[in-house]
């Protein structure tokens, strides 16, 4: 009965901000109500025993991700109301309506399945914690160290594309031009800018 | 009354389903961002809802990733609104539209 | 050298073409005056070592290609064949020695050095996949020549053209993966070999759609109506010697590959198909002819003409006899001297005034006096005139479906009369009356390099008009083979009845058989 | 509490990370090279790559001989696959990545080679992609997937001018919402099998015997989103065009190839049972998918003014064709498909390279695009080989015989026909008429038209030695590709064959 | 013998290649006189073969084989027995006397080296067309004559109304030529062969409506050639061309190929009688139609060419009622006077340069002697007067009718008879008694060259003498090939009675146009304008008749084909797929605005449009399986 109140309450919670989040004009409604949603996400994880989850949910995204996005607000300066000319604001809605209608009337159909083995069945003798740690070091030890290496990649991606280097275009200037920057930047400092 | 797997995936779904009205909506590519974010945080809910009703773990493993993924895109996703910031001084999709046809 | 003569008559004009990069512009006329003389002795050659008694391929060389797909590399010639492919020789070098064209000659010459090369494999490919790879590549070079070297709507034209065939033989392209698929289905290997595919009886329903197929590629190159509006355009807007390997052999391919797959391989489809078929060819004779005469510009007259007359050659081939067979074979020949010569004599006219309007000549009989001679021949020629190269393939064109029906052939029949209306009156406009124009008043007779081009195409056309013998021969010998090869084959007791059984009769003594 | 695992080495199969691990040094070394000197040129860096993908690839083809003799190779808690479609995959991926890396040889100077991370994330790209191919784990394609999806932004975005920020901001939104359809799809699909994996999706799918349906079609309706994003199909291709356009034409040509292999092998895994368990509701989308990708977008193609737009309408084109081979789903057509792809990417990767060859960095007045058709009028009479070559290239992929493409477009025709397609088979081949109006028309241009003085000294621009080589490489292969064929077929047979495809 | 054939074929061929080459230079009599020499010797030839024949023997050579393919096998094959000689000699005599003559008809003409190629190659494509021994063979002479013809009507190509008749004649035997090879056709695959001897030999086992087929197939061909109602009109439009040419391919030898055909196809015609009936009417009507357009026509040439009309209808009649032989034999009479007297006119033309309308003359018998002489000695052969040629042969046409109780025709040649003999005579008298009109016109006449007069004789004598010297040892020649009837009418009373009134009824048709025309001439100005002078002098208004009803329309139709069909239907579907396509680009390709938002949307539209197809299968999947439980 908790667990349904509970369901019910944050469902409605989130929904509320995720709403708030893609209709307000100010950035800064949208970017708290994400974030209060974000939160509130976690709560289903912890209702459905996915602590470490919950977790990382709250870390990440509320921590990493909001700071992210607070930081990239201030840089473009959005703070203020955001003009968005809307075009057809109805057909937008009918549509995603729609999608989530469809959607909602299969997933609406009870699952009937005989395959009730779980192939890592969750074990509650041990902490979420551990559990999750059991499988993504064995099972999932791959994407594990991929996923560290695609976080590399996007850091990578990150510092380059917001690195000074890119402020003046090679692609954009004549040969000459650039062989006359280069002189220029012998005697300057400025080596190079990626890092 | 019982709360099944379904109310999480009908709330997956209409979560879901928000966040494309976002994406389709939003002008604002910073906007837009948050938009595909309640995307994956849509589908976080299901998984993990279906975890717990199938009691496996693989749907929270699959969480998890998809968390990383969605930092990671921040990450690569800021970046490049920061050289068309730098740029145009706007970060309105309505002014990309150099390319068509 | 014999056993490899085909692969060196189709390949040696391509590779002479890739060296010919290197020769310097001024001498590109010479260098492909030599390829293609060599080119022709060399068909002259496979002609003189040919055995005219056989009927079966001969010269037959194989080389794997694509063996997982059954895709082989595999030349061969037959009576059929062997002389549509020195009369693509003939015409190159024709053609190359008759060029009068000043703008990158280079160019051209290397270009037509590479439709030879096309023009050959198609006519001695013995493997669908090499047929089509050759067929289709054949546009390539015609495609260039039109575009480049053309009238103002030449990009249109080209265009068309190139789009116009290329969509048919896709279609035919389908057909021919299907029939492999028959073949894969009934003996567990892909083949594309076409004497394997000989071997197979199809079912009658099978047969329709591939006829089909197959036609559409085959009906657009000829090209058969209503799918001809490409050719007037090429015509109009190619250059002389655009338009002569256009008129000569291009199209000649159409009615080739009929005889070479539509009637072995689906003997009870072509039956089924032959009288819409000859309903389409009569439309061709008879429309063509008529287009023919509204026309204005003397050009567009030949053009037609070649619509009119392929009619006649599509109605040979479907007599499905060896009389209507050999017929359409020879006049493919003979079409090919014949429209070839009148488009080289048109360019003569249009290189000295730059005008092909009927209206803008009169009188040239008086002032070119041998230019309206071996036009006059070459025209006779073309509208069938007895002793002429026409009259032979055209007489047992319409003789061998008269077999078939009597009706159609009489209607088929008034080619003779409309073709002479359209060009007697076109003759007439351009060659007889007072002079009028002042500027065609000094116009020059043709002078040597062009008598060069003409004089042997006259020749030909009386001689093979006298005797026909040596080129009729082989391919009597060859089509006899496949008239026996689609009787044995036939299923349908209509085509059984339609495709005269050779092996049984002998020698016919239809005499005793009229009782 | 829990016990300790205790698993023996062997059994993981480390070896089976190899490919992977070698591009993911390669780009560490990269990046280590430039820490300790910098500024140093990217000659170095294309070398270096070129090396790495070298040993890439062998130790793919490697695999290959492992796998004919040993079959299927699972490791690494089985989440890694090497079977007979991730080696072709990944040699067709590394091969064509080794053509691509030299183009950046250019002799004119282009911001993003300046950077030594461009080649770090082209290797982590790379090994993106191989881990996408080389594994049916869904949570591991989807790793993959973005790895080399996050990297391919950054390399577009880093050629550094308006054009290529937009394009990699359209990419990078559509493609996150492509992400949220493949993690939903996914979701559904995990929620009624209880498995990730697609192998075990499909037992558990072939248990129930579709009992679910509406959830498998809900799934599939998603994962075909997330993939129709990924292989450009209409109408989740929009971003294609504008992509190629804003980004550089050698990166263009990448993208036209290397990426799309990967999303087929997965789509390939993905779509393959499902079509043959007799959900008629997937043949007909996939029917009508492929059929409208390449009707329309040849359509599209036909009123283009600029090449490079025109060759990436040209390629949605030729994916919606090769898509076909998924729908067909025989050994022929997923041989077809590699087989095509094989060949396209060395006529595409010429295209391309002609593009790149002649991209000047300055427009002139009134020039809205890197190359309209009017850059290349006449270019017969002023460069007759850059024509020659690049007709070469246009009639190869309009599929006129011999050249390469032609027996890739026969062979899937061909596969078409026996899988019992006929009208698909037609409509291939209608397509590829009317694709042959576009390909025709540069030809038009190039040969027939005069040459227009604005763009007289503009073509070859950008060429150096090695991309002439490249381009000759390309030209030869699409010349004589047709002898190729046969050991590709081979070869391919037996790859998909013994892989159960 | 072979030598002989081969030289009397092949020198006027070898006459006309020589002389060919001389075609574009200028003026020499040497061609000429070449050419007629060669002619010469093909006439003696003709001539040692001639007797060779009349000695019982007939020569068949097979020179080589012309197109063999299938069972179809064609030599050229070429025999000479009694009806072919017969026409050699025709043939010979004739244009030798023509290329004589035209040396100097000629002399003036810049084409004079042309003309003679032209000439000498009819000349050699009428002997392959007698001599040939097959049905195809026939047919290359066949269409050889109608190219010389071409050649020679439209050799004053410079004129408009010349090469439009030359082109007339030519598609007029090519819509006759058609029905002959169906006939060929027919008796190809009936028979499987060509030959004259196998054809001939097995003719009569074939059904008889394939024979009648055959038949009138075959007629149709004959009656292009010899300008049958109702394809006559070309031959009075053929005047076009010189005279020489007049003489001897419109009057003496081609148009009478036809006659020839159904001559050599007699085996075939005798099976057929119904037919050969149709045959003689048409011909009696021909014969009276022509003469009645002769009757009123102010043209010197033209009156003469409708008197050929008329007489090949005469000729017609006797083979169309199985007198072969009496038809070949008028066909020779009439062969030597009517080219004469086309030669007589030619004369005429040159003294009044070029003028043709015998009104416009008058009284040239003073100045032109001798060309009055042998004009009214063709014309009164040609009236049939006793004893020059016509008698023999045109009256035994009259017996003919009579005897095979054909009265009506008899009549209708009778009549016809009358009418030639006036409209014969209305010329001579019209040219050479009463004013000399034509001095208003300032034209001085004088008599053609002596060597022209010369080279006219031989015919001059061959018109006197041909019936009454050659007709019994003729028959006896030709009736060892032909059916042999004597055809006499057995009662002597009935017999003189005919004679005799012929005889009269002629002459006086002849007074009376000596009467009418032979001093000053009246234009009844009544007359004239009257229905039948209008409808006889417009020539029954069959030439309007058929511009209208055929020329036009055809070219109309022709235009129709071209600018409406073939350009506004045909092409036009094509060029508007392709238009579609290019148009639906056009349209839809603007649905890549560049803008990100519609992207994404489409990617949600297409994914709403997925999920719903999904959920339609779903339900529809789900009612299935419901209805299946």
């Amino acid at each position: 009965m908790f667990e349904a109140v509970a369901f019910y309450l944050f469902a409605a919670l989130t929904i509320v901000m995720f709403t708030i989040t893609v209709m307000t004009s100010q950035a800064l409604y949208a970017l708290t109500a994400m974030a209060a949603g974000m939160i509130f996400i976690s709560a289903f994880f912890f209702i459905l025993g996915a602590d470490f989850l919950g977790a990382i949910q709250i870390i990440v995204y509320t921590g990493a991700v909001m700071a992210l996005y607070a930081f990239g607000m201030m840089f473009f300066d959005t703070t203020r109301n955001v003009i968005e000319k809307r075009n057809n604001p109805r057909f937008v809605v009918i549509l995603g309506g729609l999608a989530a209608v469809l959607v909602v009337l299969i997933v609406l159909a009870p699952i009937v399945t005989t395959d009730l083995n779980a192939h890592y069945p969750i074990d509650t003798s041990v902490g979420n914690s551990q559990a999750i740690g059991m499988v993504l070091f064995t099972k999932y030890l791959v994407p594990f160290e991929v996923a560290a290496v695609m976080l590399l990649v996007a850091m990578i991606a990150g510092i380059v594309l917001a690195g000074k280097k890119m402020d003046k275009s090679l692609t954009l200037m004549a040969d000459e031009e650039i062989a006359l920057m280069h002189a220029l930047s012998h005697d300057t400092t400025e080596e190079k800018g990626g890092h | 009354m019982e709360l099944t797997l379904n109310h999480y995936l009908v709330l997956s779904a209409v979560l879901f389903a928000i966040g494309l009205i976002g994406v389709m909506r939003r002008k604002n590519l910073l906007m837009l961002f948050f938009a595909t974010e309640i995307l994956l945080n849509a589908v976080n809910v299901g998984m993990a809802a279906i975890s717990h009703y199938r009691g496996d773990y693989t749907g929270q493993m699959f969480a998890f990733f998809i968390i990383a993924i969605a930092a990671s895109e921040v990450a690569v996703g800021l970046g490049l609104l920061i050289v068309w910031y730098k740029r145009t001084g706007k970060i309105d999709l309505d002014q990309m539209t150099s390319m068509r046809g | 050298m014999q056993e490899h003569i085909l692969s060196i008559l189709i390949f040696f004009p391509a590779l002479a073409a890739m060296l010919g990069f290197v020769v310097h512009k001024d001498s590109a006329k010479a260098y492909g005056i030599t390829v293609a003389g060599i080119e022709f002795f060399l068909s002259l050659w496979l002609w003189h070592i040919y055995d005219p008694m056989t009927s079966g391929m001969q010269f037959m060389e194989m080389a794997p290609l694509v063996s997982a797909f059954g895709i082989n590399y595999m030349v061969g010639i037959d009576g059929i064949s062997l002389f549509i492919i020195i009369l693509s020789a003939f015409f190159t070098l024709i053609g190359i020695l008759s060029l009068t064209e000043t703008r990158r000659v280079k160019d051209l010459i290397l270009t037509l050095l590479f439709l030879e090369m096309t023009m050959i494999g198609v006519f001695s490919a013995l493997d669908a996949i090499v047929f089509y790879v050759f067929w289709e590549l054949s546009l390539v070079p015609m495609l260039y020549i039109i575009g480049a070297w053309g009238g103002p709507l030449r990009i249109y034209a080209s265009v068309k053209f190139f789009l116009y065939t290329f969509t048919g033989s896709l279609v035919m392209l389908v057909g021919m993966l299907f029939m492999a698929y028959f073949y894969y289905q009934a003996t567990g290997q892909w083949s594309f070999s076409l004497l394997e595919w000989y071997r197979l009886i199809l079912p009658v329903n099978y047969q329709m759609w591939l006829f089909a197929a197959f036609f559409l590629g085959f009906a657009i190159k000829v090209p058969m109506f209503p799918f001809h509006t490409w050719l007037p355009y090429a015509h109009g807007q190619a250059p002389t010697i655009g338009s002569v390997i256009l008129a000569a052999i291009l199209l000649k391919m159409g009615t080739y590959a009929f005889v070479r797959f539509s009637l072995p391989l689906f003997p009870d489809a072509t039956v089924a198909f032959m009288f819409p078929i000859a309903i389409l060819a009569i439309i061709m004779i008879i429309y063509g002819a008529m287009v023919a005469y509204a026309q204005e510009d003397i050009k567009q007259v030949v053009a037609y003409s070649s619509i009119s007359h392929m009619g006649v050659i599509i109605l040979g081939t479907f007599a499905l006899n060896v009389e209507g067979i050999s017929g359409s074979v020879f006049l493919m020949i003979a079409h090919g001297v014949v429209s070839g010569a009148l488009f080289l004599l048109v360019g003569v006219i249009y290189d000295r005034r730059h005008t092909k309007l009927m209206s803008e000549f009169g009188g040239l009989a008086s002032v070119m006096p041998r230019y309206a001679t071996i036009f006059g021949i070459m025209m006779m020629a073309s509208v069938g005139l007895p002793l002429t190269i026409n009259f032979v393939g055209e007489f047992l064109s319409l003789l061998g479906f008269y077999k078939q029906s009597h009706s159609y052939t009489l209607v088929a029949g008034t080619a003779i009369i409309v073709g002479a209306i359209y060009m007697l009156s076109a003759y007439k406009k351009a060659f007889f009356g007072p002079v009028t124009k002042e500027e065609n008043k000094h116009l020059k007779d043709l002078n040597k390099t062009e008598l060069y081009g003409l004089v042997p195409l006259v020749v030909i056309a009386i001689w093979l008009g006298v005797y026909p013998k040596p080129v009729l021969e082989p391919i009597n010998n060859s089509v006899e083979a496949i008239v026996q090869l689609m009787h044995d084959k036939a299923q349908t007791p209509e085509a059984q009845k339609r495709i005269p059984n050779l092996a049984k009769t002998g020698t016919m003594n239809s005499v005793q058989e009229a009782h | 509490m829990l016990e300790p695992v205790t698993v023996s080495l062997a059994s993981l199969n480390i070896t089976t990370l190899a490919p992977m691990v070698i591009a993911i040094i390669g780009a560490l070394v990269i990046l280590s090279i430039d820490l300790f000197k910098g500024g140093l040129h990217k000659s170095l860096y294309v070398m270096v790559s070129l090396l790495f993908l070298l040993l890439d690839l062998g130790a793919i083809v490697d695999f290959g001989n492992l796998f004919l003799r040993n079959g299927t190779i699972l490791g690494m808690f089985d989440v890694m696959l090497i079977d007979g479609l991730a080696i072709l995959a990944q040699i067709i991926i590394v091969a064509g990545s080794m053509l691509f890396i030299p183009l950046a040889l250019t002799s004119k100077r282009f911001h993003e080679y300046n950077y030594p991370e461009y080649f770090a994330l082209f290797l982590f790209m790379i090994a993106g992609f191989q881990f996408m191919v080389s594994t049916d784990n869904l949570i591991m394609v989807f790793i993959g997937l973005e790895m080399a999806s996050l990297a391919l932004y950054t390399l577009i975005a880093l050629h550094n001018r308006s054009k290529s920020f937009e394009a990699a901001v359209k990419y990078f939104t559509m493609g996150a919402l492509a992400a949220g359809f493949f993690a939903f799809g996914s979701m559904i699909l995990y929620a009624i099998t209880g498995s990730v994996e697609i192998n075990q999706i499909a037992l558990a799918l072939a248990k129930d015997e579709y009992t679910n349906i509406g959830y498998v079609l809900l799934g599939v309706t998603f994962l075909l989103a997330a993939f129709g994003f990924k292989l450009s199909m209409v109408p989740f291709h929009t971003w294609t065009p504008d992509v190629y356009e804003g980004s550089s034409a050698a990166l263009a040509g990448y993208m036209s190839i290397v990426p799309k292999i990967a999303g087929f092998v997965v789509a390939m895994r993905l779509f393959e049972f499902l079509v043959h368990s007799g959900v008629v509701w997937l043949q007909v989308i996939l029917y009508v998918v492929v059929v409208v990708t390449m009707t329309a977008s040849n359509i599209w193609a036909l009123v283009q003014s600029d090449v490079k737009r025109m060759l990436a309408y040209s390629s949605i084109s030729h994916a919606g064709f090769v898509m076909a081979a998924i729908l067909i789903g025989s050994t022929q057509s997923n041989t077809g498909l590699f087989l095509y792809w094989a060949l396209f990417s060395f006529t595409n990767l010429g295209a391309f390279s002609m593009l790149w060859v002649n991209r000047q960095k300055n427009l002139v007045p009134g020039q809205s695009s890197d190359h309209p058709y009017e850059k290349f009028s006449g270019l017969v009479r002023t460069m007759p080989m850059a024509a020659v070559v690049m007709a070469l290239f246009m009639l190869s992929l309009a599929g006129v015989p011999p050249f390469a493409l032609f027996w890739g477009k026969m062979y899937l025709i061909g596969s078409a026909v026996s899988g019992g397609y006929t009208v698909l088979a037609l409509i291939m081949a209608l397509n590829s008429a009317i694709a042959a109006y576009y390909y025709l028309k540069l030809i038009v241009f190039m040969f027939m038209k005069e040459p227009l003085p604005a763009y007289g000294r503009k073509y070859l621009m950008n060429a150096s030695l090695s991309l002439k080589t490249i381009i000759g490489i390309a030209a030869v292969s699409a010349i004589f590709g047709v002898f190729a064929v046969n050991p590709l077929l081979k070869v391919i047979t037996l790859f998909v064959y013994n892989s159960g495809y | 013998m072979e030598i002989y054939l081969y030289t009397a074929l092949f020198s006027p061929l070898v006459g006309s290649l020589i002389t060919a080459l001389f075609g574009a230079s200028r003026k020499t009599y040497f061609t000429g006189i070449l050419a007629s020499g060669l002619l010469f010797a093909s006439f003696v030839s003709s001539l040692i073969l001639l007797t060779y024949v009349m000695a019982g023997h007939t020569v068949h050579v097979e020179m080589m084989t012309w197109i063999a393919t299938g069972d179809l096998y064609i030599p050229f094959g070429f025999v000479v027995d009694q009806v072919s000689v017969t026409m050699m000699m025709v043939v010979t005599t004739v244009s030798t006397v023509v290329h004589i003559y035209s040396i100097g008809y000629m002399s003036h003409d810049k084409g004079f080296n042309r003309f003679f190629s032209y000439l000498s190659a009819f000349v050699f494509s009428m002997m392959v067309l007698v001599m040939s021994d097959n049905f195809l063979g026939l047919f290359i002479g066949w269409e050889g004559v109608g190219l010389c013809s071409w050649l020679l009507i439209g050799f004053w190509y410079h004129k408009e109304s010349a090469t439009w008749a030359a082109n007339e004649a030519f598609i007029m035997n090519r819509i006759a030529d058609l029905a002959m090879l169906i006939g060929i056709f027919m008796i190809y695959w009936n028979l499987g062969s060509l030959q004259y001897d196998v054809v001939f030999a097995h003719i009569s086992s074939l059904p008889m409506p394939i024979i009648t087929w055959i038949g009138i197939f075959l007629f149709i061909g004959a009656m292009g050639k010899s300008a049958q109602f109702p394809l006559h009109t070309w031959l009075a439009d053929a005047m076009e061309g010189p005279t020489p040419v007049s003489a001897l391919i419109h009057a003496a030898t081609m148009v009478t190929a036809g006659v020839y055909l159904v001559v050599r196809a007699n085996p075939i015609y005798s099976e057929i009688p119904d037919v050969g009936n149709a045959i003689a009417s048409l011909g009696a009507f021909v014969a009276m139609f022509a003469a009645t357009m002769a009757l009123v026509n102010r043209d010197m040439k033209r009156i003469i060419a409708y008197s050929t009309l008329s007489q090949l209808g005469y000729m017609f009649v006797a083979a169309g009622l199985g007198a072969y032989w009496v038809a070949l034999f008028h066909l020779m009479a009439h062969a030597f006077f009517k080219a004469l007297l086309f030669l007589g006119a030619g004369n005429v033309m040159h003294a009044m340069h070029d003028e043709l309308d015998p009104f416009k003359m008058g009284g040239l018998k003073t100045s032109m002697k001798w060309t009055w002489i042998l004009m009214t000695l063709a014309s009164v052969a040609l009236a049939g007067i006793y004893p020059l040629a016509g008698f023999f042969s045109k009256d035994l046409i009259l017996e003919v009718a009579f005897v095979e109780q054909h009265y009506i025709l008899y009549t209708v040649l009778l009549l016809t008879a009358g009418m030639t003999a006036f409209y014969s005579f209305r010329l001579v008298a019209l040219i050479f008694h009463g004013d000399k009109r034509h001095l208003e016109h300032g034209i001085h006449p004088h008599e053609a060259y002596t060597f022209m007069l010369y080279a006219m004789a031989p015919l001059a004598i061959l018109a006197v003498i041909a019936g009454m010297v050659f007709k019994t040892p003729y028959y006896q020649m030709v009736t060892q090939l032909l059916p042999a009837v004597q055809y006499h009418i057995h009662n002597h009373t009935t017999f003189w009675i005919m004679t005799i009134g012929t005889q009269l009824f002629v002459i006086l048709a002849i007074a009376y146009a000596y009467k009418k025309y032979a001093k000053a001439v009246k234009v009844d100005k009544k007359v004239e304008s009257g229905f039948f002078y209008q409808l006889l002098y417009n020539q029954y208004y069959i030439p309007k008749i058929y511009d209208e009803v055929f020329s036009k329309p055809y070219l109309q139709l022709s235009k129709l084909a071209w600018k409406q069909i073939d350009l506004r239907i045909v092409d036009a579907t094509v060029d508007g797929i392709a238009n579609i396509i290019y148009q639906t680009g056009e349209k839809t390709h603007t649905m890549q605005d560049g803008n990100l938002s519609s992207m994404l949307r489409w990617m949600v539209i297409g994914v709403v449009v997925l999920l719903v197809l999904a959920v339609a299968f779903t339900a529809g999947y789900n009612a299935v399986n419901l209805r299946a439980m």
